[in-house]
């Protein structure tokens, strides 16, 4: 078929992505910012689709826009927005955060100039069809231990987080 | 000319999707068939509930516009999209206007790939269902944001209900899900799929449909998604969100006119969406019924002829009608359309005696009558059921359906792997 | 019954009866410890009504009414006092908490006051209802012309 | 409702910790304006979270004076006035009232007239009954109870029509026996009722009985306990729900139900469900008393002799009956003249309503409407 992974897609994605993180940090409203996290967030999961990977792109979906933004949004909904909204942004760390990034850009540069020849200058043939089985194969057979460690964790988080909710048990 | 005819029969005599095939025409055309024949099934769907809720409550229901009413859905379309569009003064204008899209554009986008046949779907993905779960989970998003922008009370404890039901009932959905994708890999390499054709071709190749597998095993995780499908579309007995007697009407509470229409919409167009996942999953998709125990070309032949027989009976009730309407000349124009409405059904019902025809359409037909089971199951339990507490209703969620989707889960699995052990070794 | 409760507290008990139903007419002094006896020892452990009457002409203006009920006895008594007006009643919620609202409808269409009542306020009518209605000197077109006035701005809803 | 805290879901209670979070306690309003509080009634209630910690009826929105009306008004000028009190079982209010005047006047209603009373009270007391279980399912969210009721409720209805014209507040009694002869064929006709409705009872049984859904909306919610009633001064199908095999009919018979064979229904755990089951018995009983009353009508006059004017001896009485809803009982205090000097009602439903706040207390929100549909509390009766 038809590959639909040009460069014009990635830009595009790789726009709304920049577009939607910056409305994430700047808006006033912490439900429009949310809001723009979820684009952001789809965003990423059709450039995962552009890598051949959509097993990822639809745990990306499902989790991240479908399960913990709403969850996200309960939060934001139930304390009043108009209070946050009056209140000064919280920016004291700007200095820190520029910092930060200018280091992180940096990194990104150094890497993209120096390290050229480290990748592969051509795409590698990957097979759309048997990606679900290849992340299961991976995470069931070599990264066992480890992704039994992290559903461990998940599940102590859960356990601690419901006590500590919880008043009256 | 002669190429145009040629094109199309290569594509009729293809053994792939359009997505699959690359082919955009074609893809643009099913997009368009599937769309058209949803938003007639969503007005057919608006009709058949008030009518059959009405026949359960003994009551008529819709007798005046059209023939039996059956004008009323497009007398509402019309009202609905002539009427004035509110919004509250104290609303968050982008997202109020948002919210209504993102539920549609969910609801719809499932529908690309829906398997109504081998090859009559729009794509088809290799993660379908994965893809189909997700889309969906997407809508509550859209519902909350409805009832946060709404900015009144009453959107926002009925968005809050809602989308707190909706997240809660996915996990037990999810389960069920995966007990019934586990089945697609019993076969000789052990390669399961989740593509939604793939599922179905996997119930064709081990002559069972999974509802039937490892029996109560596939029973179980049916009837688990089954709930689960009746509380994700907020529909009663878990419509805690239109509780009249307590909310008004949920989050859209506020939305009139054309946005409310939207809403209607994506919820219809989600329980059909949700019933054809049950169908692809569990019922075998596009397959006829019997097919092990009726099978031969004798019975091919004798079901194929069932989606004319089918038309065909549609057309002898609404001849039967026609004769009973009241001899009187204001019925004169009803009785006419009556009529016509039947001289419709019965041509397309002759239509599809035609063996080419019959041959392509059948799969669709026992896919959307599998669905249509379904759909009357929604309005017979809106007519049954009262409303359960909301408590009770997440307990249900929790405590119930949870444990029995992580029962049903391991079993399946154990069993599975038993079963590949002894069969395959 | 009358006899024993004659004999317990004298006089200022006279039992009656007309068209075979028994009330007893009690002193206003005797009111509590009679009711209590009456709940406690001769079982009649339901409160049916408490009302009142009105009878502007007498000294004493207002009839209260206990009509009580015996489950065990099925049996029906009427206990009837007399009050001057602006005089206050204990009130028998500790005896029959069912006498709670009882007690503030008569209030609210009598004015006539229960000490230790949990709540004494009007019921029906709303708070800064001017007078009690069942008293005979009360005066409907009065209150409906005041109303009028008041709340339409016109001399009379009549 | 007014404010729609009243359904406050789990997330919804975090929120009111979070924002409030020294208000642990909230205290929120529901009515007088709402589709669940069968009328006017407005109740604040108390909740800590969803659960009701106590609340408060606030009534009299639907005061129309009736006892001071009738003083106003002579013994036969009031008497379609008692109709407006309990609207949906008006023949059982025109009944108490005029045996109590009866009483008063020393007069006894003929025999024929008893038994067409008795029939037309309990026709009365089914359709009271299927209004409240239609109202009731439709609360708790079953909506096609409410249609099959009012189907069944028509033919009664059509009875009362053709018997004196009026559908709902039916002046059917005079003091001393009944104005209207019954229409020919009325025998026939609530005999073909009868017949008719029989089947009906156990459709709507098959309907909610042993509906799970139901059952877990009703079973334990509003508990209330024998003594709870009788201090309270509940009476009715709530008192027998609470298991006191209380009747009036039985108890004190009045017009002649010691003729009539029945039994009491009484229910053992006082919640809804078996106020429920309560009720469903009741009609079954009623239809065997209209029965019996239908097959030993006897024929004779139906008025006794009173006289034009009516002038009852000065003295004052007390007559209550069992009405739909519990004891309904007449104070009437005359005075020697036309019209009665002090006229007390004493209505079923606005002593049980003061149940509410025991039954509601540590429920959940969304039981306090079930509860309201449980008392059958009629709005015209409790305010008068």
């Amino acid at each position: 078929m038809a590959p639909v992974a040009t460069p014009f897609f990635f830009y595009l994605f790789a726009a709304i992505m920049l577009i939607g993180g910056i409305l994430v940090i700047t808006q006033k409203n912490a439900v429009h910012s949310a809001l723009a996290l979820i684009v952001l967030l789809l965003a990423q999961a059709s450039i995962y689709l552009m890598l051949y990977a959509p097993f990822v792109a639809g745990a990306q979906i499902i989790l991240y826009a479908g399960g913990i933004m709403v969850l996200f949004l309960f939060v934001i909904m139930l304390v009043s927005i108009e209070r946050s909204m009056k209140e000064r942004q919280f920016n004291s760390q700007w200095v820190v955060g520029i910092v930060a990034a200018t280091a992180l850009g940096g990194l990104f540069i150094a890497v993209y100039l120096k390290g050229k020849n480290i990748f592969p200058d051509h795409v590698l043939p990957v097979v759309e069809s048997d990606n679900t089985q290849k992340v299961a194969t991976l995470l069931y057979g070599q990264y066992m231990f480890a992704f039994e460690i992290a559903s461990l964790l998940l599940l102590v988080a859960i356990i601690g987080a419901v006590v500590m909710a919880k008043k009256r048990i | 000319m002669h190429e145009i005819i040629q094109y199309v029969e290569s594509y009729l005599t293809s053994e792939q999707t359009p997505g699959a095939a690359g082919n955009m025409f074609w893809a643009l055309v099913y997009i368009m068939l599937v769309f058209g024949g949803l938003s007639v099934a969503v007005i057919a769907m608006n009709w058949l509930e008030r009518k059959i809720l009405a026949h359960m409550q003994v009551r008529l229901g819709p007798m005046r516009v059209g023939p039996h009413g059956l004008l009323q859905p497009i007398a509402d379309a019309i009202k609905l999209l002539l009427k004035e569009d509110i919004m509250p003064a104290e609303a968050d204008g982008l997202v109020f206007w948002m919210a209504p899209l993102i539920v549609v554009l969910a609801a719809f986008t499932v529908f690309v790939v829906v398997p109504f046949g081998p090859t009559h779907a729009i794509t088809d993905m290799n993660i379908g269902i994965l893809f189909m779960l997700g889309v969906s989970s997407l809508s509550v998003l859209g519902i909350v944001m409805a009832g946060w922008a709404s900015n009144s009370h009453y959107p926002l404890i009925g968005a809050l209900r809602s989308s707190a039901q909706m997240v809660s009932y996915e996990v037990a959905m999810g389960l069920a899900v995966v007990s019934a994708i586990l089945m697609t890999s019993l076969n000789k390499d052990g390669t399961g799929t989740l593509s939604m054709i793939g599922i179905v071709q996997a119930q064709l190749a081990q002559h069972e449909w999974f509802i039937f597998k490892f029996f109560p095993l596939g029973l179980v995780a049916f009837f688990i998604f089954a709930v689960a499908m009746v509380a994700e579309t907020n529909r009663a007995p878990f419509d805690l969100a239109e509780a009249e007697s307590e909310l008004t009407a949920g989050f859209h509470t506020e939305y009139s006119g054309f946005r409310w229409s939207l809403f209607f919409l994506a919820e219809y167009s989600a329980m059909i969406a949700v019933s054809s996942i049950a169908v692809t999953l569990w019922l075998g998709g596009w397959l006829r019924p019997f097919p092990n125990m009726l099978s031969g070309s004798p019975w091919d032949q004798m079901f194929s002829m069932f989606p004319g027989v089918t038309f065909l009976f549609f057309a002898a009730i609404c001849f039967y009608n026609t004769v009973r309407m009241p001899k009187h000349p204001l019925f004169r124009i009803q009785t006419i359309g009556l009529a016509g409405f039947g001289v419709v059904l019965g041509l397309i019902g002759l239509v599809l005696f035609v063996p080419a025809v019959s041959v392509r359409i059948q799969d669709i037909f026992w896919f959307s009558a599998k669905v249509a089971g379904f759909m009357y199951l929604y309005i017979w339990y809106r007519g049954t059921f009262p409303r359960y507490r909301f408590d009770q209703l997440m307990q249900m969620g929790w405590k119930v359906l949870l444990p029995m989707g992580l029962g049903v889960l391991i079993l399946t699995a154990s069993v599975a792997l038993l079963q590949q052990k002894i069969w395959h070794p | 019954m009358i006899a024993k409760l004659r004999a317990s507290y004298g006089s200022g008990i006279d039992a009656l009866t007309y068209a075979g139903q028994n009330y007893m007419v009690v002193d206003r002094s005797l009111i509590p410890e009679i009711l209590r006896v009456l709940r406690d020892q001769e079982q009649f452990d339901y409160c049916v009504d408490i009302t009142a009457v009105h009878y502007p002409a007498r000294e004493k203006q207002f009839d209260v009414l206990w009509m009580l009920y015996s489950f065990p006895r099925n049996e029906r008594i009427r206990v009837k006092t007399q009050i001057l007006d602006g005089a206050t009643l204990p009130s028998s919620v500790s005896i029959w908490p069912g006498a709670n609202w009882l007690e503030r409808e008569v209030f609210d269409m009598f004015g006539i006051k229960f000490d230790g009542h949990p709540d004494m306020k009007r019921i029906l009518l709303p708070e800064g209802w001017k007078g009690h209605p069942l008293r005979k000197d009360y005066g409907i077109l009065q209150q409906d012309n005041e109303w009028v006035r008041i709340n339409l701005g016109i001399e009379s809803g009549q | 409702m007014t404010d729609p805290n009243t359904t406050l879901s789990p997330l919804e209670l975090e929120t009111h910790d979070k924002t409030y979070l020294d208000a642990n306690e909230l205290v929120i309003n529901m009515g007088p304006q709402h589709p669940a509080t069968h009328g006017v009634l407005r109740v604040i209630l108390r909740l800590d979270g969803e659960k009701v910690l106590g609340l408060e009826c606030v009534i009299g929105y639907l005061h129309r004076g009736v006892e001071k009306i009738g003083e106003h008004r002579t013994y036969t000028m009031f008497n379609p006035y008692v109709d407006r009190m309990d609207y949906v079982a008006a023949v059982s209010n025109g009944l108490g009232y005029c045996e109590t005047v009866e009483k008063l006047l020393n007069v006894e209603a003929p025999p024929r007239a008893q038994y067409v009373r008795v029939i037309l009270t309990e026709l009365n007391r089914i359709a009271s009954h299927q209004l409240w279980l239609g109202t009731h399912a439709l609360d708790i969210g079953a909506i096609t109870p409410l249609f099959y009721t009012f189907r069944d409720r028509e033919e009664i209805l059509k009875i009362y029509e053709k018997y004196c014209g009026a559908r709902l507040t039916t002046h059917a009694f005079r003091i001393g026996g009944l104005q209207y002869e019954t229409y020919t064929g009325f025998e026939k006709e609530v005999t073909n009722f009868l017949n008719f409705f029989r089947p009906k009872i156990d459709e709507y049984e098959e309907l909610l009985t042993t509906n799970r859904i139901w059952v877990e909306r009703t079973k334990n919610v509003g508990t209330i306990s024998a003594e709870d009633c009788i201090a309270l001064g509940v009476t009715g199908p709530v008192l027998r729900a609470s298991g006191v095999k209380w009747d009036l009919r039985k108890a004190q018979p009045y017009a002649n139900y010691k003729n009539f064979d029945f039994e009491i229904p009484i229910g053992e755990n006082g919640d809804t469900y078996d106020r429920y089951l309560v009720r469903m018995a009741e009609m079954r009983q009623s239809v065997r008393i209209i029965q019996q009353a239908v097959d030993a009508l006897p024929v004779g006059p139906i008025m006794a002799k009173v006289p034009k004017v009516m002038k009852p001896a000065a003295g004052e009485i007390y007559h209550s009956i069992e009405a739909p809803k519990g004891e309904l009982g007449y104070f009437i205090v005359s005075d020697g003249s036309t019209q009665p000097y002090r006229l007390r009602v004493r209505p079923p439903s606005f002593v049980n309503l003061q149940a509410l706040d025991v039954m509601c207390r540590g429920q959940l929100v969304a039981d306090v409407i079930a509860v309201i549909g449980t008392l059958d509390i009629v709005l015209g009766e409790v305010d008068r």
